[in-house]
């Protein structure tokens, strides 16, 4: 469904990505974890056009993603949950949700989607007309993934959604994360510190290291992967 | 081909206040370029093209400073401007080191009164042009009080206290006198309001430019004022009709010689020629257009003053010559004994013109000494 | 008093209006407009060439007034502050720009419309004057109103549009805006485009009362950067709030402090001092990072 | 028990209508190192505000040493030796590392502005003081590699290691952490779980944390304190934490296989 | 400092002080000398606005202090027959108290707040200017001395302007010693300690404070020595032009001494008094473009922007990069 082929990607004169090589299929999720500085989250704003890369090639269905406009990608069907979650704080839960619907014209469609976000999300109903920046971090974040849902995406890319959560709500996102991907047929791109977490939660998995894939395979054989626990879950939680 | 007379224009031709200055340049350009195509101005035994140097100082007095610096290097003895009390006193230094005689738009009597020598007010004073209109008034129209209101600028503020003093001087009651306006209000209907309640019989728009003019004329009669309106200033009639219509029909204000009644053929031609060179008249140019004709007549008095203002001064005192844009044998003389104690001020008619249906007519004239 | 709060309402309205341009402007891009007010004049210019020189209808001149900045405003946006945004290390570094396309305008305007005063034809007659409490001419009441209106279509336009929903996504998160499928390009060039737009109109409005001259845009941006502080900068309720504020402040003053000369200005300026030193961020502002 | 380093008393903080913290209190001990931990919104960063000066306490104090040092400005609270770093994460951005860690050493310095404008002695010794320091510390904290780079280029991890350069740079006693694991893996995380350990051992730092990272916060902590809605619900050692019913309902969940947790 | 460096400063020195002269003696053009004057004295100003700058401050309140460093000059040799010489410091004194009294609350502000305040108070100047008795309100003073002799224990260091018989090189040397000063302490403010603590204000005052930095102290005195810059270019100017009015320093005057920093370049000591040469000369150049005068000198600002947003020395970066 997605590839990338070789892909380098440079800030200034620094690179981030050194040809890097990924796939995703229909209806997976797969996580990529490492290192910070890794390149993870590079690899995320490289699909969404957010940056662009200087080779290589990224194909999503089949026709190339690189050099268009992050608005034309979203419209394809790839909504993406970024870093530090980004919510329009000044606009309601329904405002923002319905940003997360802006590339779709079908009103009814839209209304639908609306109602399993908030079906899916039950805290968002009760706070709907409410100023997102009064929500707590974990209500936020629940919020910009039910926005992501609500341009109704084909892939969706999530960004350390964990980040600065407390330890209840993680569980409660990483639930929503499964049923999403399961009740959905939506495939799923984590990006994630808290590898444990995503090794659970996936099917396969992809390790970064300084701007290259190191490791990659199905998760439940990493988790018991010795470099993997080495370096990426510690010996016991 | 003549050689080349070159005189100087300081002044403001750009931004907010470009129309002061514009005018002021167009007239000059406008005579330079009809005196040329007659052959040039003889003085003396030469016969000068005259050349009309611009420098736009942007209403700076910092600028006008620079501005009189290029004239002086330029080699020009006499230069027009500035438009503003502030670029006017800034320049004198210059002028004076350098010998130049200039003719500012500016009122501050230091200017023209010893030991200052080198400038010529070039228009009639609101302090000479105020108690006329004023005694005028009181003696036909049985005005006895009067207000008055400045915008907040050094110019209109020095001129209203003028007015005040005159109007006082004259045993008028003065109503009001310590309203002000900032130039970009856009409703005047509150600033005027506490002026129209204390009910004068005349009400002085101090310095008021012409984009103001209207507007206030507008909200005075909007506020149910029917009173007198006067300012000392000069006005366009069309910006009038534009601005404020059949309401400001009454309005009374100075200008040139420019009113059916006054104007010469010269006057006339000189309007029609700066119409087709700029595409439409400004009628502030009525009093603007004097400068430049002063300057060339003196010096054709006195064709040592071409490079020596020392000349171009002794003759001031006994200077007169006919005066071509007004009808009759009016002159062109040297004034201002009695306001600056020595003659530094070009004695232009006062006319004084009240505004009727998108004309001027002449109220009266007088003249200043 | 009734007068006071007449004269205040219908100058705040105005004055909200030509707010409203400038925040939408900076809250979009981070740029504050030093040309916003030269956008005023001009719009009142090309009002006065439509109505007075060609004879056409106010409305008329009204509607190319909006659309002649519209396209200015969008040409602007997307020929000189994107590529200068683009590539400038520190944001203020747009001010020099809007500063130097005020200059421009001022020159432009100069060139093409001369340096005098203009007005058209009042577009209603009479004065409404009830019982001499108060006073208004039925041009300055249909003028107040004709703003008012455009502001509340504004807050509608803004509220419920997807344009403004997506314009005001942009201006509280650009990137996030961007993963929503927000052309930010088009969008800011939209925006700027409305902005510079509502100053036109504003112009348009005012060439029927106030007339117009060139000398009108530097201090017309001066007091809008007041009433957007006043409100709270990049905030639309603020600006509106803001705009009020100075009218009704103005207002007052000028009756209130009519007896003691030329101080109306000063003391609106040093209360504004005062509040900001106690409240940075104005009204309804975000505070500023 | 010592006499403790840092006394909260009582500390409430209303935000117009909304109450962040309402009375807490709770001793520190010098060298304890001790984790403030919470739902999202529970209060804690405003807590750190308090200690660090940053904000005003509604209700109540903070005493560092016996004196009150709430309502200090914070260069003053920092000047005493209390230090915070930030949650967001908060750096010079437009300095490379090194420059950044140097001029964190401000309040070290002996020369007066006035000495540094004309270059005197002891400027230029300040000078060199510092230079060594910043080094000793950025080696300290491993970021040798990057010393010359231009913060804005660093990732997450960094960034948050820098922010702790730039606080160690004060040679503060007391330094309050707000979420310093935050955005790292498992393998960074307990390096800088060693190393706070360190500072506490060899520097005789005493640390207050804020983090959501359990394993960490449980490796870490002496002990720990649970807030709640602004309230302090429980406090205790780790293992009490961990077992508190409170707690567990409040901010950590039961376990759960299926997601890892 | 470097051998290179010490060429560079005795390069500049020698062309302030000797080449300019020689150049106008030769050329014969002496309008010059107040051209240069005013470029020397505006980028004393300009040179407080990116001092501003410098802690993150925008600053378009420059004007302000010209008028009020203009008036105190003005009045005390006016009205209390100060030597122009001791007032030339108090100017520049009562500028730094007046900034202090005014920047404590309103340095709080960031952003466009301060930047939009600090336009206000050039207003406020100007209005009070015309309210205040002392000032003379709207005739302004006129007719104010030139310098008299500066003498110190009977040595004539300064002869008396008025004795001169080219008082416009007595100013131009005069500014271009100010200016030398100036960029001379802005230089060693910026290279200190005290220019690595005034850029961490820029980049994140809350993480300054918390390092210690007293961040409130530090912004008053960067804005205290601003502001005496600016009081003393004002103070020069109304002695060359021996007279002062409330309109002698407005708005666009403080407009103008933020665009010659944003012209030379905000990251560069030197930017602020690149900036002012090229835009006053370029205006005066310009005058033989008559009416498009305006149109011309806005569209070239534009121009270089399109062009370097940086500013000018920005062109120094690239080849550094380059190399
Ligand atoms: N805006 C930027 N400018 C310059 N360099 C950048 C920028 N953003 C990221 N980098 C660099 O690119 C590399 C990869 O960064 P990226 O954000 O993709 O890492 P990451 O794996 O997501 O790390 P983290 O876990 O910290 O989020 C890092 O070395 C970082 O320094
Ligand atoms: N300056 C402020 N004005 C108004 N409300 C504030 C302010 N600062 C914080 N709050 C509110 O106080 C509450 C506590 O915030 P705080 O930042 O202390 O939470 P926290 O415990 O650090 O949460 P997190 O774990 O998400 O960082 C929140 O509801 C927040 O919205
Ligand atoms: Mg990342
Ligand atoms: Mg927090």
């Amino acid at each position: 469904m997605l590839s990338f082929e070789n892909v380098e990607l440079y800030y200034d004169h620094v690179y981030a990505l050194k040809g890097v090589s990924i796939e995703l299929m229909e209806g997976e999720t797969v996580a990529l974890i490492g290192a910070n500085g890794a390149g993870k989250s590079s690899i995320l704003r490289a699909i969404t056009g957010l940056r662009k890369i200087k080779s290589g090639r990224i194909t999503y269905l089949g026709e190339r993603l690189d050099g268009r406009p992050a608005a034309d990608i979203v419209r394809s069907g790839i909504a993406m949950v970024p870093e530090g979650r980004r919510v329009f704080p000044l606009m309601s839960v329904k405002d923002n949700l319905l940003m997360g619907a802006f590339t779709r014209t079908d009103k009814a469609g839209i209304d639908q989607t609306l109602e399993s976000v908030l079906t899916r999300f039950p805290r968002l109903r009760e706070r709907f007309n409410q100023q997102a920046s009064t929500l707590s971090g974990g209500e936020q974040q629940m919020m910009v993934i039910g926005r992501a849902l609500m341009a109704k995406p084909r892939l969706l890319l999530l960004d350390e959604p964990s980040l600065g959560i407390a330890p209840k709500l993680v569980q409660d996102i990483a639930r929503a994360i499964v049923a999403i991907s399961r009740d959905e047929g939506v495939s799923v791109l984590l990006v994630e510190q808290n590898s444990r977490m995503a090794l659970s939660i996936s099917n396969r998995t992809y390790a970064l290291s300084t701007g290259q894939v190191v490791l990659s395979g199905p998760s439940a054989d990493l988790m018991h992967d010795e470099r993997i626990k080495a370096a990426y879950l510690g010996g016991e939680l | 081909e003549n050689p080349v007379l070159k005189i100087g224009f300081v002044g403001v031709t750009s931004g907010p206040a470009a129309a002061w200055g514009i005018s002021n340049q167009r007239s000059m350009e406008t005579r330079a370029a009809w005196l040329n195509e007659l052959g040039g101005v003889t003085i003396g035994d030469t016969t000068y093209d005259v050349e009309i140097v611009p420098f736009d100082d942007q209403k700076d007095p910092k600028r006008a400073i620079a501005g009189m610096e290029k004239m002086a290097q330029d080699g020009v003895h006499y230069v027009v401007g500035p438009n503003v009390d502030d670029g006017a006193a800034a320049v004198r230094p210059v002028a004076e080191q350098n010998g130049i005689m200039y003719f500012p738009y500016a009122f501050p009597k230091e200017l023209y009164t010893p030991p200052a020598s080198n400038a010529i007010l070039g228009m009639v004073a609101n302090y000479q042009s105020g108690p006329a209109i004023y005694k005028h008034l009181m003696d036909n129209s049985g005005v006895k009080k009067v207000a008055f209101v400045a915008a907040n600028e050094s110019d209109p503020l020095s001129q209203r206290d003028g007015g005040v003093e005159a109007a006082k001087a004259l045993g008028l009651e003065v109503v009001s006198d310590s309203v002000t306006y900032q130039v970009d209000t856009t409703d005047f209907t509150p600033v005027l309001l506490p002026v129209i309640q204390s009910a004068p019989d005349l009400l002085v728009l101090s310095g008021v430019s012409p984009a103001n003019a209207p507007q206030l004329i507008r909200s005075a009669r909007e506020l149910g004022y029917t009173g007198l309106i006067s300012t000392e200033t000069a006005q366009d009639a069309t910006v009038l009709t534009e601005g404020a219509g059949e309401l400001a029909n009454g309005f009374i204000s100075v200008g040139g010689a420019s009113t059916p009644e006054l104007a010469s053929d010269a006057m006339r031609e000189f309007v029609d020629r700066y119409t087709k060179m700029f595409g439409e008249y400004n009628d502030e140019s009525n009093t603007k257009v004097y400068a430049l004709e002063y300057i060339l007549e003196t010096l054709k008095a006195n064709p040592a003053a071409i490079d020596d203002v020392e000349a171009f001064k002794s003759t001031m005192d006994t200077f007169e010559a006919p005066n071509p844009f007004m009808v009759g044998d009016a002159k062109l003389t040297y004034v201002g004994s009695t306001s600056f104690g020595q003659k530094r001020q070009v004695s232009v008619p006062l006319v004084v013109n009240e505004f009727r249906d998108g004309k001027f007519e002449t109220l009266f004239v007088a003249q200043v000494d | 008093m009734e007068q006071i709060l007449a004269n205040g309402l219908y100058l705040g309205a105005q004055y909200a209006l030509i707010a409203l341009g400038l925040t939408l402007i900076f809250s979009l891009m981070n740029v504050l407009n030093f040309a916003h007010g030269q956008m005023y004049v001009f719009g009142g210019f090309v009002t006065y060439t439509v109505v007075a020189q060609f004879g056409l209808p106010f409305i008329v001149g009204l509607l190319a007034s909006a659309a002649v900045l519209a396209v200015m405003g969008g040409l602007i946006e997307k020929f000189l502050f994107r590529p200068v945004i683009r590539r400038s290390k520190r944001e203020e570094s747009t001010m020099l720009l809007a500063a130097g396309i005020a200059f421009f305008l001022d020159a432009v305007i100069l060139l093409l419309f001369g340096e005098k005063q203009r007005g058209v034809p009042k577009i209603v007659n009479g004065v409404l004057n009830w019982d001499m409490r108060i006073i208004m001419p039925y041009d300055r009441i249909l003028i107040g109103v004709l703003a008012i209106t455009l502001i509340a279509s504004f807050i509608l336009f803004m509220q419920y549009s997807r344009t403004g929903r997506a314009m005001r996504a942009l201006a509280q998160d650009r990137m996030a805006a961007q993963l929503m499928g927000v052309d930010v390009d088009r969008y800011s060039m939209i925006g700027f485009a409305l902005g510079a737009m509502l100053a036109g109109l504003v112009g348009g409005l005012l060439v029927t009362i106030t007339g117009i001259n060139l000398g009108m845009g530097g201090p017309t941006s001066v007091k809008a950067f007041l009433m957007i502080m006043i409100g709270g900068a990049g905030v639309i309720s603020g600006a509106i709030a803001g705009g009020f504020i100075l009218g009704m402040m103005e207002s007052v003053g000028l009756t209130l402090l009519a007896a003691y000369g030329d101080i109306t200005y000063l003391v609106i300026f040093a209360t504004l001092m005062v509040f900001l030193a106690i409240r940075p961020q104005g009204l309804m502002g975000k505070p500023w990072g | 028990m010592t006499a403790p380093i840092l006394q909260i008393k009582g500390v409430t903080k209303r935000f117009g209508g909304l109450t962040a913290n309402s009375d807490i209190s709770f001793d520190v001990a010098p060298r304890e190192i001790l984790s403030v931990i919470g739902p999202n919104g529970a209060g804690k960063s405003t807590l750190f505000k308090q200690i660090a000066g940053f904000i005003n306490p509604t209700v109540g104090e903070v005493l560092f040493k016996g004196d009150r040092i709430s309502g200090l400005p914070p260069h003053k609270v920092a000047r005493l030796g209390v230090v915070r770093t930030f949650q967001e994460t908060t750096i010079f951005r437009s300095m490379t590392v090194r420059e950044n860690v140097i001029v964190a050493h401000h309040l070290r310095s002996k020369a007066s502005l006035l000495g540094f404008f004309f270059g005197s002695g002891q400027a230029r010794a300040d000078e060199a003081d510092f230079a060594r320091s910043a080094d000793d510390i950025i080696d300290f904290l491993g970021l040798q590699s990057i010393r010359n780079e231009m913060a804005s280029n660093l990732p997450q991890g960094h960034l948050r290691a820098l922010g702790m350069a730039i606080g160690l740079a004060t040679h503060p006693e007391v330094i309050l952490l707000d979420e310093p694991f935050a955005g790292m893996n498992h393998d960074e995380t307990m390096r800088m779980v060693a190393l706070v350990r360190r500072l506490r051992d060899e520097r005789g730092l005493t640390v207050l944390l804020v983090e959501h990272d359990m394993p960490a916060v449980m490796k870490i902590s002496d002990r720990i304190v649970c807030i709640n809605f602004g309230e302090k619900i429980a406090e205790g050692t780790p293992s009490e934490i961990q077992a508190n019913p409170r707690v567990i309902e409040a901010y950590l969940g039961s376990e759960d296989a299926a997601i890892g947790m | 400092m470097t051998p290179v460096r010490l060429i560079g400063v005795g390069a500049y020195l020698l062309g302030v002080f000797a080449l300019v002269p020689l150049f106008i003696a030769v050329t014969g053009r002496w309008d010059f000398y107040y051209t240069l004057t005013s470029v020397a004295l505006l980028s004393v100003g300009a040179a407080g606005v990116w001092l501003t700058f410098y802690i993150g401050r925008i600053n378009i309140g420059q004007g302000a202090y010209a008028l009020v460093g203009g008036y105190v000059s003005a009045i005390l040799v006016v009205k209390a027959g100060f030597s122009f010489w001791a007032t030339l410091p108090l100017a520049g004194i009562a500028c730094a108290i007046v900034s202090v009294v005014i920047g404590l609350p309103i340095l709080r502000l960031r952003g466009v707040y301060f930047a939009m305040v600090t336009l206000v108070l050039t207003e406020v100047a100007r209005l009070s200017a015309l309210a205040l008795p002392v000032t003379n309100g709207a005739k302004g003073i006129t007719s104010i001395p030139l310098p008299g002799e500066l003498a110190v224990f009977g040595l004539t260091i300064i002869p008396d302007f008025a004795t001169l018989a080219n008082p416009k090189l007595a100013f131009y040397l005069m500014a271009a010693a100010l200016m030398v000063v100036t960029y001379f302490v802005l230089w060693r403010i910026v290279n200190s300690r005290l220019g690595h603590l005034c850029r961490s204000l820029q980049q994140n005052e809350e993480l300054a404070s918390s390092i210690g930095v007293n961040t409130a102290m530090l912004r008053v005195l960067a804005y205290s020595i601003s502001s005496f810059f600016g009081g003393i270019a004002g103070a020069v100017f109304v002695a060359i032009s021996q007279s002062i009015y409330p309109s002698s320093f407005v708005v666009t005057d403080s407009v103008n001494f933020m665009l010659y920093c944003f012209l030379g370049g905000l990251g560069y000591v030197f930017g602020p008094m690149l900036g002012t040469l090229l835009l006053y000369f370029g205006w005066d150049l310009l005058s033989i473009a008559k009416q498009y005068q305006l149109l011309i000198y806005s569209g070239s600002m534009i121009a270089l922007m399109l062009l370097l947003p940086n500013g000018i020395l920005s062109l120094l970066d690239k080849k550094e990069n380059r190399q």
